[in-house]
């Protein structure tokens, strides 16, 4: 191959990724910031609940959440672990309350129900 | 009637595969005993090495009919004569027509959306950085491969391995080795991938550690914030929207994976999301890895180019993983030290292997330090970044 | 070098399909938008109308080269070239071949016997007329559509809408709309009826009090007998050979859906009826519903034609319900008050929503008026029915 | 398109949609005629049971055999209330001890250890 | 408009199925029945059975188009138009592709495969011997067909049904009749396979009662050895070698058979063995037992010919067990009696039916002799000695 | 058909499936002497443990493993008899511990969770 078809190859492939993956920031950006808006409007319209005060330790129960199906006993462990830590610099007791496999399948059996009402 | 038994049996002696066995046959299915041991008792991505590799068990057993590759070898700008393949085919011909019109690695990302969880990438979007970088060993490996004498068909197929990222391999190599006459092939590219990917956590530690500080291993990172239902339903929409409006080439691959993740988020389908992760993938999985194993004929395997492919290999995973650590040392540079650069080697793909490796690799510091949802964000977004990497291939590359 | 890359780059933005983009498309992606919402959001339909909304956002994002409409716009007379579909097609080609051979429909009435209960209608086989009747609806838009200037195959496609059963739809206009030029496709109809079966809650109970009394509505019907499971197993073959014999053309959508209900009352094919209501259906349905929306371009959905038909399938739903409720109300007379005519308008099919629709109206009325298990008849009578129709219409029709 | 090649559509179409349906009544209706003949018979040869003699009551606590695989919670729930409705104005206590969901799914599995046994 | 309207209606009369139905449509009509039947109240194989004769119905209701025999039968020699099959076919045609590609019966004994334990096998390997001996049905009938006037393609066809296993029967017969114009089609094989198949509990235990005497049916064998994992690991692998080199054209049904096995024994792809032995499995046994049964045409099924099928495969039933139980008994003599005879009938395949039989002729003797695992290893021996005496006969025969 | 031709076809057809099967006897026996081999030099390696000197009893307990996943409830019913009457004839109590069916179940759960981890 021609040196400078490589070379333009790779400088347009490397170019090209980092410009799609740079629109993606923004898109996610702007569409957190849209919603950052929505709730701080909505949260204007109620009165301030003194509970919500501190946003940054409230979501920490929920993080387990974000755990993707695909974790394993080993790994569930560590999240355990980690969670425990942050309980305790929080002062908090925290605890996995489920795992999204679970989740998935109970709600599978209540959706199979619901879906097969409507389904085609 | 004794003569005509003694010919009947000469016949099926001449007849037998022993017959026509070649060293080179012999050769490969001792190879493909080394590729079943790997997988079974070493673990080396099962899923798709151990069909592979009875693919190639079956394809070197001579006459046994099942995979023809003079059907699929045909002249550059030819065309494939379907009539044929089904006249003149077998069972792996037929099941290799899914690869060769690119079906299988599309159903197989639909699949692998609604395994996805996109949430630690929308949660840092900053993410998406590393896992363009990451793609550096792609683009380097490129010119490795034509400094090695390949042309940019195979060089293209090659540096595809650097992706990390299985599917994305095969659908790039069958699209650029489309006509015969290569010194690569689709079955060598994809062995070489899944082997490297189940390599990631040999691989990547000793980059990881050469690269970083101890002071850099230890930072911790912030708590993510939590991520709405809502923004993980429009994430796969716009996602398709502007990767497919910037690089057409990349739709198939990236529309079918966030279409797999829209089931899931959705919340509404679960009965296809279910099936798309399941049964669907697991019957293309069985079909995808038989036929490619068996496009891994002796001569593209017991030869110098196979042995260029596997040090390339190497290379393209190692350069990723390197590319991925310094440019997160770059952000932990520019953020003033919150970012941990152990995550930048998770945005080489291998979902979600190399994203334990950095939570591993982490946690050998400071064993109570989280890397692993930080580290899948890169990770993640490696995928999203190679499958753009893939289309950029293949708009350049003439095929 | 900068030449080059500066060239390439130029190529690649020229490539793009931003620069690709027509106003249409982005009209078109729009409307896939609010499909998509209306299907997440509203809950309409979304095991369909999800992939439909995603598949029309990937054809009209331009250059991504998965569905390509000159393929399969081939002149009358003209046959479809599938060697040419193989060898220029992309995915949605591919998995719309299952929608333009009818395998899909098909197939998935394979899955909806094997869910289907006929007990309610072998126990009060009255409730055929109900069926029956409310088929009205498809041949009245028959009428309206050709008086809107739809030639008959169009029109056939457009009034099969009131059939209010999505694969049925699909069957039918695929197969009248075979070849290019016409001013409907199977995506619009598809979208249509998928769309009004969403609606069907809001449309139905408004019509179904404007003509009947309170008294009527008040009529308590008689316990359903037992059908023992002889009967049950006998059922699906006697409508298979009656129906078969009677109108052939729609033997394969009948015959198969009774099929998959012989192999749920037969009891002994317990995993053939469990994977064919489950993981068939769903993997059919998500290559149908990708497929089908694939092929709403936008100058089909973006036009005067679109509107016409958006009105005529209202109209249909309403003919077709209201002439149920009216057929009700003659039963009632003739039965001298023992039929309720709101189980009338559950006779357009739209299983089970229609009897639903029946029985919270009824129960509007009085709440310990159980009216359920009386509609379920009607509304299985209504598939059976609208897929005879569709038979009547593929055999009148030339195509 | 000729008005009168619509009607002819119209017509025959509808004509033949009731045919076929009325044909599939009759069907049904022959069917059952033979099955209460072949009951009949077997009724007469056993003794009368007493207290089979009110057969419109029996059949009631059977009832939700005939619900669809696809009745979602709201449903049941309505059934369930008109059970326990009707069974006031018998005097009987009645109440759902199965729905054919749970039903398939316990059956199925012993169907597939019984059919695994021989299917190909 | 009247004139019209009847007029239409004359032709639907005319176009409708009663009109075109012959009173062998009828017959055959009448004998799907009794094998749906058999399949559904007596229990006879309805996995099978229960779609093929569904099949049968459908493709004896006159003008339903889903099946259409003369895109198959082809002239000696001709090639398959599958463009045309595609352009002019229905439903059915498009599921029997698979039948005639051999596709299903393949994809079949994968699943298969996933499901048998090879292990009473491994333990006991001279069962080999008697899971050979079993064949001796197969070839012994082909003497017979012969005798009885077939040509070798359908002698060849009608002695597999010795074999007693459904899939090898059609991979046989669709690949040895492919031309049109035989006496036999792939349809009336496998009717009377899998007939037979289900009737093994009646036809052997006579014949073995016959065979042995009481002191032999006494016989207690020695407790099976364990069997490692690895070996069983190696067993698949090793059987594929071994009998790919010997008989080639055996290569896809041994070869997915074992590869089923290793996806089961390697316990490291438990994914992808649970969908082949479920779901997949499930489709194509939907997909081939409809097509299958459609090629059963009345010329074919009322006829002289198919009196004589019916006889051989009794026959060949016979012999096989009868050869099987010889054999034992001359086990049982060069053991100095320690194999018990009666599990030699168990060779003919018919997993696991043929082992319970053995089992319960000998408990008939001595309710606490527990030969069921003794006889397991010659019923999985008969699986793999009827797919070489397949792969025998498709080298032998030309087609 | 002429008759050579059929006789050729029978005893080639049937030599070469005993000789197809014979190979695989000799290939499983070769395996099963290599195994014992490696066993034989494990147990040289270890010190001789009393308990195993009997080995045709104590593999009796692992008897169950080999069930075909297959089996309905009437052969497991035989089966348990097999084992206790072996059982008693030995001394000891046997009983069916587990049947394949269900590890299967158990088992792929866990594999589920664990394949996921690293599937594609
Ligand atoms: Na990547
Ligand atoms: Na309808
Ligand atoms: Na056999």
């Amino acid at each position: 191959m021609n040196p400078e078809y490589v070379g333009a190859v790779v400088i347009s492939g490397l170019v090209i990724v980092f410009l799609g993956l740079i629109l993606l920031i923004i898109a996610v950006n702007v569409m957190g910031a849209v919603f950052k808006g929505i709730k701080g409007m909505r949260k204007k319209q109620k009165p301030a609940d003194p509970v919500q005060d501190s946003p940054r330790v409230i979501p920490m129960p929920s993080e387990p959440l974000v755990i993707p199906q695909s974790e394993d006993e080993e790994i569930i462990a560590v999240i355990a672990a980690a969670i425990a830590a942050i309980g305790e610099s929080t002062g908090k007791r925290l605890s996995i309350k489920s795992i999204r496999q679970k989740n998935t399948r109970s709600s599978w059996a209540g959706a199979a129900l619901h879906e097969n009402t409507r389904p085609f | 009637m004794i003569q005509i038994f003694l010919d009947t049996l000469a016949d099926l002696a001449r007849s037998s595969g022993l017959a026509a066995l070649q060293w080179q046959n012999a050769v490969m299915i001792l190879i493909s005993f080394v590729f079943m041991y790997l997988a079974i008792k070493k673990g080396f991505e099962p899923l798709l090495l151990l069909p592979i590799a009875f693919g190639m068990l079956l394809t070197n057993l001579p006459l046994t009919e099942m995979y023809h590759p003079e059907l699929w070898n045909i002249d550059e700008g030819a065309e494939l004569d379907f009539g044929r393949i089904l006249h003149e085919g077998g069972l792996i011909d037929y099941l290799y027509i899914g690869v060769k019109l690119q079906i299988y690695p599309a159903l197989i990302f639909l699949g692998i959306g609604c395994m996805t969880d996109f949430a630690p990438l929308i949660a840092n979007p900053k993410s998406f950085l590393l896992g363009a970088a990451a793609q550096a060993g792609i683009f380097l490996t490129f010119i490795g491969a034509a400094a090695l004498g390949f042309n940019a068909n195979e060089a293209g197929s090659i540096a595809i391995i650097g992706g990390a990222d299985g599917p994305t391999s095969i659908y790039v190599s069958s699209k650029l080795l489309n006509a015969g006459g290569y010194e690569v092939e689709v079955g060598t590219i994809a062995l070489a991938a899944y082997t490297y990917m189940a390599l990631v956590p040999l691989i990547q530690p000793p980059i990881m550690r050469a690269l970083t500080t101890k002071k850099e291993r230890l930072v911790r990172m912030e708590q993510l914030r939590t991520v709405s239902k809502t923004e993980k339903i429009i994430f796969p929409i716009a996602v398709t929207v502007i990767i497919a409006l910037l690089v057409p080439s990349a739709a198939p691959l990236v529309g079918m994976l966030m279409l797999g993740n829209l089931f899931k988020e959705s919340g509404c389908v679960d009965r296809l999301s279910k099936t798309a992760q399941n049964e669907l993938m697991n019957i293309i999985t069985i079909f995808l890895g038989i036929s490619v194993g068996a496009t891994t004929v002796a001569s593209k395997i017991i030869s110098v180019a196979f042995l260029k492919v596997i040090l390339l290999g190497v290379v393209a995973f190692a350069v990723g993983s390197a590319s991925g650590v310094l440019f997160a040392k770059l952000m932990y540079l520019v953020t003033g030290g919150k970012v941990n650069p152990l995550i930048g080697s998770a945005g080489v793909s291998a979902v979600p292997m190399a994203a334990r490796v950095s939570q591993k690799v982490g946690a050998e510091e400071d064993p109570t330090n989280f890397l692993l949802m930080h580290a899948m964000g890169p990770n993640v977004a490696g995928v999203i970044g190679s499958a753009v990497a893939a289309g950029v291939l293949l708009s350049i590359i003439p095929h």
